[in-house]
């Protein structure tokens, strides 16, 4: 077993490892901290792809970004842990089952008999100075350019969705609106009741 | 005068736009509304008088053809044209439809203008199916007819009339979708979709008994035949008159037309394979349906399954013709099965009609259909009382009336094939006569049955017109049928000689 | 030497655990979304390990625009999941059910 | 002349269609006066006509008349149409027709002229009666001559059921009655189940002869002798046997042959002129006149002349029982018509058509005569008819009771009078007939007489002799009746006297009916009796030596014996034979059973139908059931919607896992 | 390294909506909520603009560009125009609903925009990547709508599982493309279908792969069983976000559907019509039975929309050009339908009365005959009933399919539909047959009346004159 095999195993053990604790802890901070490990653990593995780029931006963006933000909200909303894990073990033996299944069938298809070291060998190793960011950036700003403004578009989206779902003026909170004092009239504010005497007794 | 005229697509589109306009006179005014209504029947009626007049009665060629391209791309025409067959059923529907606007004249209080137009629209549909020479034309108008229908019985209808118009929709739905297929099978071996190619296209064994039976199941609905037959009933009892009269008169017809336009002619080897099918289910409407009518005891009820079995006698008539040939070795005597089955179409939309027309003089005053609920009205309205009993006559096929005519010719017709079923179609001649009657003497004779009865007016001068008018007409058919019968000769004729010879 | 398949297995077995992380998980919303990402990770694996094994950057700039993607997918599920905790103070799966039948 | 004749056939016709329409329609214009008028006048012209058309064709011999009016329709090649055969059978039939019809017309003046009195206060309908009536006796002349004169079947089965319609109407004319309305459907049920053999027997004509005129049909009948046809497997019949048959059903029907008789004796509720016109002169005798025309057929089967003449005797037999126990006046003289329509059937049978055809006319004289008389005599006693309130009124009505003593002997065969000719005739040649049957049918004919004649004396006697039964009040109002009522009896006495003797030797041993009537040689039986005939006269003399004599006399004498002088014999002779007295009590249990098993049954079978066949299985198992059956499944699937959003996920997956299995896996 | 500049014309459209919508959303940051209007006004002249533009564009050729990530043919402009058009009614019909309810922002209009552009890149898209991406910035914005009622609970539930469920869709059909692109080492789709003709080793993992695509444009369709999202989001969304996602993303997936089956996977033929044969006769059996139960209009006509997407799956699967011109009708028709049918639920809706019951559709034909007639001619049109529009799409699948000698699918399809026939039925019943609980008139503006009438009459007059709307849709598959 070569050094880069023991990687690859070392790393995919501990990414299925975090993937199955992300979908099994109690806890929904714990869960994001294993994505984390997630992540990083994929990061890894693409390096040995020689993607250098992806990996790092991988871990820039999900660790740095995405994963944190589920950690805000995690913590913004303020969840009691405790109920959160009923009826666990009864769904699991189904799901699992299914899951299984799936899985089977996508192995079978995906694993050595098709894609196999003898049906798909190994490329050559690029060269020292291929530069993997180079490459995409060049393919990003030519032939993907159509794609990359789409992208951009969607953190556009992204950004009006996030602000129009989330942004909310509290009714608790006081501000002056001045156009409104301005333009209010008396008989708005000031209303003359006129009381009926009481006869006295 | 009318030579140049697009008659057939006046005769269509004429009550449909009226109907429209009659429906923009708004709901609240319904003087307006019935007025226009019956302009328009008039008119429709009058446009429809020159297809007899200009009629060639010595051709089997369609006449009056218009022809204009519709939908190219499934090489759809807007094609209209009128043979021997079709062209007394338009007469009728536009008879009928005036008639019915007469008959709803005061009786509908309830969106008049919604009421009328239903009826408008429903006739120039009703027309356009027996106009259209394009299949899916035809296919359009039948199952556009379906809408007005559906609205009348549901917004008009009795107690359970959610129940029966829901039935009567989905019923006749279901039988037409398969032959929308069917259709659509033979458009793809015919290249268009003309009937007229439709009738030469060659088709094997197998693809024609299926092709056959989707047919049968949306003709045999409508007809309606055993055992498809129960949303009629149904729908006639909870119908208001005016819908009843139509549906008996025109609707029923509709689908033993398709026999004679559809199954026989591009199915001949199916429907010789099949004829026993056919007759069998025909003498079963006749005389099973002839004993369910005994039993029943609401008045429309039992005119409805008199219908159904009187409507045995037309699809009897129309596929005797192989069963002749396997008796007696040629055609000879198909001719008059036909006939008579048309014949015997064109009276029952009088007789049937005029029945619920009766029936419907009476619900209008005492609100029941029940026999039970009347007794001795002969002594209250005896005007109405002469029509009842002629039209009950007529019911049971009583000579001298139309409806004599095409079932004489039916049994006349199918003692050549077998004795045994002109024998068991001979059978209406009791039960005909014992449901009818029964029901007349019941509602009709004897001592004033309760004050309801007591209270009765006789006819209006409204009714005596339209029962009149039924009544001549009825009297005309089944004293001189000739004419009738002088129109569509050659049309048969030729049909028969068509569905003489295999498309295998 | 390490196979193509590997990688494949890899990504199927991450791409189960996360379906499997759906449907098991009745309780917290936010296990969904992460679920999410992990299957997205894995669809990355795949078209990683097939850009490198077939020595075509079209993977990679695929893997790019996912990446975009999900990161704005995350935020707006969060957003909505937010919505929702302040509409229905829970973000509990199983009381999702108003719409129903 | 003929050319012209065509014309007045036209006449004949119409005449009282015009009347019947103009009195119907407009009754109430042209009131009572103006409604009697115009039927009398329409059957006035119409005899009058039919009387010079009898004198061209029967006296001046110009042969017979053949004439298409108009087409009715022609149809696959077949032209059927409406015309008129005229040959000495016809104008015979014609001559018979009108004049009674014209005599019945001019009587119901009289016998209607109350009849305000038989409706409830509240029947508008019972406002105008007067005028409908006229209109159906005038319709109904119209429809009997349009049947008589027919020269095709389907006219002739027009006519048949015309007059069946006719029927209907004038029996269930008193509508209110419940016994009318009851009547009256009966009598149209059963005459459609005669109609019934009746159209069959026309479609089988159709078939094999093409044609349903009658000279075509008549002229190829020898060609189809020896057909035969398969009626099942197995069973061939001679073709000529189905189509007489079938064509006899229609004529046990119409003319109340056993077992389609039950509607006759009920009919008697309907006014006694109708009565009289229809259910004893005329239209009854349709099925007789139906078989003689149709002679050429029948001729070729020997089978349906056995199969005639055996229902004929046994209806000719056991109806004349029936007679002896009725109480009502009427009834027992509508038995009495069940039993000579017997003798006419049993005469046909015997290929003796003439006879037949000639007891037919004379029949209908006599018969309308006492039937008439009935009614004049239940007019003087407030519509009252059972014979036990009457008696000894022959003081009071000498008019009626003379010529009802004339119609009984008539009716007898009292030599001398009409039905001694015709009836001596039919037992004459069913004693010669060689037919398989004809010893029972001469057996019974035989013991007719003497019964006819106890029935008819009975009636004779209880009615106009003996104690006068009636009550106080009766009594003092009876009277003669008017002269409307009167003249038409005498008018109908003179040819139920004449008629027989005057005639006997043309028709029944001459060669009147040449032409219209065909009998086959060896079937020849007339000719065989003609042997022996010397003139009218000597056939009296003849006939005073023969049994059928004695027989009646004993009848007569027995009669007399039994209700004038010891009237506890009856009485006596009931208990002794109760159980004989209860069959005929209950007319043998054919009303029993027809109403238990044909209108009983046909009802069950009807509900059956319905509520088994259409509403559970059609209807509920298929149609609503399939509708029940989609509205279920929806509700299931719509629960696979739980609202949970691990059960959509995992149904993707599902599908998903669906997908692979299918496509992937296999 | 050779660099082209690609041909922008065609992205024309594009980049004009794209620049317009940005600048709308700059331009509503300054609006009070008196002047909100303009944003409307701005946004149906952007739709009107980018139709001018695209009809101009309009040609028989078909044009790659953008290194063939993107291509304009016929198909794509005639989808892009009905749109166009689907968006400028929904924004029409989504303002007085908008308004009642405190919704109408900008951001409605914004997102519908982005989402607008989000279909027309998947409409043009010739690569892998940019039907994905395409995809997501539709289904982004979506999302987004679906929550945008912020304080319904329902919505919110709606956004909720419309959110992971699709999520989890684009990542299955991700996973589909990533083994295509690993089989055939392309995205484009001109390049995958070349490569697939030229002979691929292994067709199962093509196969595969497919199974996985199809998982998602099912998904995105709502074929069953990737359907169950569709009645809850209908359900749940405020009625104009309902309105939206019923009609023109349905024209966008249906181009997907295309773009993936027919341009990319032509070789998979034999397959995936397999496979849709199931999902349609799933989708049109289970929207039909399920629709029947509902007691939801708008629940209802998301059941209504599973069985027509099972129709529209007719016409592809039979696999020729006449199949798919009759599915594009079909689309088109739908889309006309659904406008209508939810068109009418905004009507009859005031503030604070949804109208969604199909209770609240009785009397109508007493409170207003028009509109009842209106909703009638929908209805039938939508159980398939000539002579109005459905039925003539009705008529052009089940062509194709009997032309594909798959007679016995077209009979299930049409037994289904009779079945279907009930429920539509049921709402003339309540409109015609039943007393109206309330006897008010209907209050709406007068653009809305005038624009629904239209639509409705154009059910009718479309129907009576199908001809133009079929050619159109033959030529566009040419």
């Amino acid at each position: 077993m070569s050094f880069e095999q023991i990687l690859f195993y070392a790393f995919a053990a501990i990414l299925v490892a975090s993937a199955g604790m992300v979908i099994t802890v109690r806890n929904p901070v714990h869960a994001a901290l294993f994505l984390v490990l997630a992540f990083f653990t994929s990061a890894a593995l693409w390096m040995l792809l020689e993607a250098e780029f992806l990996a790092i931006t991988l871990v820039l963006v999900y660790v740095g970004a995405v994963a944190v933000l589920f950690l805000f909200v995690v913590m913004m909303l303020d969840i009691n842990v405790t109920p959160l894990r009923e009826g666990f073990a009864r769904y699991l033996p189904v799901g699992g089952i299914v899951a299984l299944l799936t899985f089977g069938v996508m192995a079978s298809v995906v694993g050595a008999k098709n894609f196999g070291v003898d049906v798909v060998p190994a490329p050559e190793r690029l060269p020292a100075d291929h530069n993997n960011t180079r490459m995409l950036g060049e393919q990003l700003y030519t032939t993907y350019v159509f794609a990359f403004e789409i992208a951009a578009v969607i953190l556009l989206v992204a950004i009006v969705a996030a602000i129009a779902l989330t942004l909310r003026r509290r009714p608790e909170t006081k501000y002056q609106d001045v156009a409104k004092q301005v333009a209010v009239r008396r008989a708005d504010r000031l209303q003359v009741v006129k009381l009926q005497a009481e006869e006295r007794k | 005068m009318f030579a140049d005229l697009p008659l057939l697509s006046l005769v269509i589109w004429t009550p449909i736009l009226g109907g429209l306009l009659v429906l923009a006179t708004g709901s609240d005014r319904g003087v307006e509304a019935r007025v226009l209504a019956l302009v328009v029947a008039i008119v429709t009626f009058g446009l429809s008088i020159p297809l007899y007049t200009g009629f060639d009665n010595f051709t089997h060629q369609m006449q009056f053809v218009e022809l204009h391209p519709w939908i190219e791309t499934f090489r759809i025409n807007y094609h209209l044209g009128v043979d021997g067959i079709s062209m007394p059923l338009i007469l009728l529907t536009s008879f009928s439809t005036m008639l019915v606007v007469v008959a709803g004249w005061e009786v509908i209080k309830f969106k008049p203008a919604q009421y009328m137009a239903a009826f408008l629209i429903m006739e120039g549909l009703m027309i356009g199916v027996f106009a259209a020479l394009d299949a899916m034309l035809f296919y359009v108008f039948w199952e556009a007819m379906l809408i007005p229908m559906f609205i009348v019985i549901g917004m008009w209808g009795g107690p359970r009339r959610i129940y029966a118009t829901l039935k009567f929709f989905l019923y006749t739905f279901l039988g037409s979708v398969f032959m929308l297929i069917a259709l659509i099978y033979l458009y793809r071996q015919a290249g268009s979709f003309a009937i007229q190619d439709f009738h030469i296209v060659r088709i094997g064994l197998n693809a024609q008994i299926l092709i056959f039976l989707a047919f049968l199941l949306a003709f045999a609905v409508k007809v309606p035949m055993w055992p498809v037959h129960t949303w009629l009933p149904d729908a006639h009892v909870e119908a208001p008159t005016g819908g009843s009269v139509i549906l008996a008169a025109i609707m029923l017809k509709l689908g033993a037309y398709g026999f004679l336009r559809f199954s026989l002619p591009i199915t001949p080897d199916a429907s010789s394979q099949l004829d026993w099918l056919m007759i069998l289910l025909s003498l079963i409407a006749v005389a099973y349906i002839g004993f369910v009518a005994l039993a029943q005891q609401d008045m429309k009820k039992l005119i409805a399954y008199s219908s159904i079995s009187h409507m045995g006698f037309v699809t009897l008539g129309f596929f005797i013709a192989y069963a002749i040939f396997d008796q007696t070795g040629s055609y000879h005597g198909a001719a008059m099965g036909i006939e008579g089955g048309m014949v015997q179409m064109i009276s029952h939309g009088f007789i049937s009609g005029a029945m619920f027309l009766c029936v419907g003089v009476l619900y209008d005053r005492v609100h029941s259909r029940d026999i039970s609920a009347y007794g001795g009205v002969a002594n209250r309205m005896p005007v109405f009382a002469g029509f009842m009993v002629l039209f009950a006559m007529a019911n049971a096929g009583l000579p001298g009336t139309s409806g004599f005519v095409g079932e004489f010719m039916v049994i006349l017709s199918a003692f050549k094939a077998n004795f045994w079923y002109a024998l068991i179609a001979a059978t209406t001649l009791i039960l005909g006569a014992a449901y009818t009657l029964w029901m007349v003497k019941r509602v009709m004779f004897g001592q004033v049955a309760n004050d309801n009865v007591a209270k009765l007016q006789d006819l209006s001068g409204r009714e005596v017109i339209i029962l009149g008018t039924l009544a001549v007409a009825v009297l005309l058919f089944g004293l001189w049928p000739a004419p009738l019968l002088d129109v569509m000769r050659p049309t048969v004729e030729n049909l028969v000689q068509h569905i003489a010879v295999s498309k295998l | 030497m390490i196979a193509l398949s590997d990688y494949l297995v890899l990504g199927a077995i991450l791409f189960c655990l996360s379906m499997a992380g759906v449907f098991i998980n009745r309780k917290n919303m936010i296990i969904l979304l992460m679920c999410i990402e992990l299957m997205l990770l894995a669809v990355n694996m795949n078209f990683i390990a097939f850009s490198h094994y077939l020595g075509d950057a079209a993977g990679q700039v695929f893997v790019f625009f996912i990446l975009t993607v999900a990161a704005a997918e995350a935020a707006i599920g969060l957003a909505i999941l937010v919505v929702l905790f302040r509409t229905k103070r829970t973000i509990n799966v199983a009381d999702l059910d108003s719409l129903k039948g | 002349m003929l050319e012209n004749l065509h014309n007045v056939n036209i006449a004949i016709v119409l005449a009282p269609l015009v009347g019947a329409v103009v009195a119907g329609l407009f009754g109430k214009l042209i009131g009572r006066v103006g409604a009697h008028t115009v039927t009398i006048l329409g059957v006035g012209i119409s005899f009058a006509l039919s009387a010079l058309v009898f004198k061209r064709v029967v006296i001046d011999e110009i042969g017979t008349i053949n004439q298409s009016v108009y087409t009715w329709l022609e149809s696959d090649g077949i032209r059927l149409e409406v015309g008129f055969m005229v040959d000495k059978l016809t104008a015979m039939m014609m001559v018979v027709v009108t004049f009674v019809s014209l005599m019945v017309h001019v009587y119901t003046i009289g016998y209607m002229a109350d009849d305000e009195h038989n409706w409830p206060e509240d029947s508008l309908a019972g406002k105008s009666s007067y005028q409908r009536f006229f209109s159906y006796i005038s319709l109904f002349t119209f429809s009997m001559l349009m049947l008589v004169m027919a020269n095709n079947f389907m006219q002739l089965f027009f006519g048949w059921e015309a007059v069946g319609l006719v029927s209907y109407l004038l029996i269930g004319f008193w509508f209110t009655r419940d016994s009318a309305v009851y009547a009256n459907l009966k009598a149209f049920l059963v005459n459609r189940v005669g109609d019934f053999g009746f159209v069959l027997g026309i479609a089988a004509v159709l078939m094999y002869f093409n044609s349903l005129d009658y000279r075509e049909v008549f002229q190829t009948a020898e060609l189809h002798k020896d057909l035969t046809m398969s009626i099942w497997p197995g069973a061939d019949w001679s073709v000529m046997t189905v189509i007489c048959i079938l064509l006899f059903i229609g004529a046990m029907g119409k003319s109340a042959q056993v077992p389609l008789h039950v509607w006759l004796p009920d009919s008697m509720e309907g006014p006694t002129p109708i009565s009289a016109l229809i259910h004893a002169a005329t239209m009854v005798t349709a099925g007789i006149f139906m078989v003689a025309r149709m002679s050429p057929l029948y001729e070729l089967s020997e089978t349906a002349l056995s199969f005639i003449m055996v229902i004929g005797a046994i209806t000719a037999l056991f109806m004349g029982f029936l007679g002896l126990i009725q109480n009502d006046i009427k009834r027992v003289v509508a038995y009495s018509t069940l039993s000579q329509l017997g003798y006419m059937t049993v005469a046909l049978g015997a290929s003796a058509y003439a006879a037949g055809v000639f007891h037919l006319m004379t029949h209908a004289f006599f018969k309308a005569l006492l039937f008439l008389a009935a009614g004049s005599v239940i007019i003087a006693m407030h519509h009252e008819q059972d014979m036990r309130k009457m008696g000894g009124l022959r003081k009071y009505m000498p008019i009626t009771w003379i010529t009802s003593l004339i119609g009984s002997l008539a009716l007898i065969g009292f030599p001398g009078f009409a039905g001694f000719f015709s009836k001596d005739s039919i037992i004459e040649a069913v004693g010669h007939s060689q037919l398989a049957g004809s010893g029972f049918a001469y057996a019974a004919v035989l013991v007719g007489v003497f019964v006819t004649a106890l029935y008819s004396f009975r009636m004779y006697f209880l009615v106009f002799h003996g104690k006068e039964r009636m009550d106080h009040h009766t009594r003092e109002h009876l009277h003669e009746s008017p002269w409307v009522v009167t003249v038409p009896l005498i008018a109908l006495a003179i040819p139920s006297v004449l008629a027989g003797g005057v005639y006997v030797g043309d028709m029944v041993f001459g060669d009147f009916f040449a032409g219209a009537i065909v009998v086959a040689p060896e079937h020849d039986v007339l000719a065989a009796v003609g042997q022996g005939y010397h003139g009218p006269l000597g056939m009296m003399l003849h006939g005073l030596l023969t049994a059928p004599f004695w027989l009646a006399a004993a009848g007569v004498g027995v009669a007399w014996f039994f209700y004038m002088k010891r009237p506890d014999i009856p009485a006596a002779i009931k208990e002794k034979f109760a159980p004989v007295h209860a069959i005929l009590e209950r007319k043998y249990g054919f009303d029993e059973f027809n109403e238990w098993f044909f209108a009983g049954g046909g009802r069950l079978l009807g509900k059956g139908f319905w509520r088994i066949g259409d509403v559970t299985l059609i209807d509920g198992l298929l149609v609503n059931g399939s509708a029940r059956t989609v509205g279920w499944v929806s509700a299931i699937i719509r629960h696979v919607q739980t609202g949970y959003l691990y059960h959509y996920a995992f149904a993707m997956i599902v599908g998903l896992l669906l997908l692979f299995g299918l496509y992937v896996v296999g | 390294m050779n660099f082209e500049m690609p041909n922008f014309l065609p992205a024309a459209p594009e980049i004009f909506l794209l620049t317009m919508t940005c600048v709308i959303l700059v331009v509503d940051l300054f609006l009070t909520e008196r002047s909100r209007a303009a944003t409307y006004v701005l946004s149906q002249a952007t739709l009107v603009g980018a139709f001018i533009l695209s009809l101009s564009l309009y040609s028989d050729a078909t044009v790659v560009s953008f290194s063939g990530t993107f291509v304009l043919d016929p198909m794509a402009t005639v989808l892009k125009l009905a749109i166009y058009g689907a968006g400028f009614v929904i924004f029409l019909y989504a303002r007085p609903y908008l308004r009642a309810r405190n919704m109408f922002t900008g951001e409605f209009f914004v997102l519908g925009l982005f989402g607008v552009l989000g279909m027309m890149v998947m409409v043009s898209a010739h690569s892998f990547l940019t039907i994905y991406l395409g995809l997501e910035l539709l289904s982004l914005a979506l999302y987004a709508m679906v929550a945008l009622q912020r304080e319904s609970q329902a919505a919110t539930e709606a956004a909720m599982k419309y959110f992971i469920l699709g999520a989890m869709a684009s990542a299955m059909l991700l996973y589909g493309m990533s083994m295509i692109y690993g089989i055939t080492g392309s995205l484009d789709l001109a390049e995958v279908q070349a490569a697939i003709a030229s002979g691929v080793p292994n067709s199962l993992v093509l196969v595969f792969g497919l199974v996985f695509i199809l998982v998602g444009v099912a998904f995105k369709l709502g074929a069953v069983p990737f359907h169950m999202w569709l009645p809850d989001v209908y359900h749940g969304a405020p009625t104009a976000v309902t309105l939206y996602l019923s009609s023109a993303p349905k024209l966008a997936a249906f181009a997907m559907l295309m773009r993936l089956l027919v341009d990319a996977l032509p070789g998979l033929q034999s397959q995936w019509h397999d496979i849709l044969v199931l999902l349609s006769v799933l989708s049109i059996g289970v929207g039909n039975l399920v629709a029947i139960a509902q007691t939801n209009i708008k629940r209802m006509l998301a059941y209504s929309g599973i069985s027509h997407v099972g129709f529209l799956l007719l016409g592809v699967l039979s696999g020729s050009q006449e199949g798919y011109a009759a599915g594009m009708f079909y689309a088109l028709v739908y889309v006309i339908m659904s406008l209508g049918g939810f068109g009418m639920v905004i009507l009859m809706s005031r503030a604070g009365f949804e109208a969604d019951r199909l209770e609240d559709y009785k009397g109508l034909n007493e409170r207003s005959p028009w509109f009842a007639g209106i909703m009638l001619i929908l209805m039938f049109s939508m159980a398939g009933v000539p002579p109005f529009l459905g039925f003539w799409a009705k008529l052009a699948v089940i062509q194709a399919v009997v032309g594909a000698d798959l007679v016995w699918l077209a009979a299930v399809a049409v037994i289904f539909s009779v079945i279907g026939a009930f429920y539509y039925l049921r709402v003339i019943k309540l409109m015609y047959f039943d007393k109206p609980e309330q006897t008010e008139g209907l209050e709406a503006s007068f653009d809305l009346r005038v624009v629904l009438s239209a639509n409705g009459l154009a059910v009718l007059g479309l129907g009576i004159y199908p001809g133009a709307l079929m050619a159109l849709c033959v030529s566009a598959m040419g």
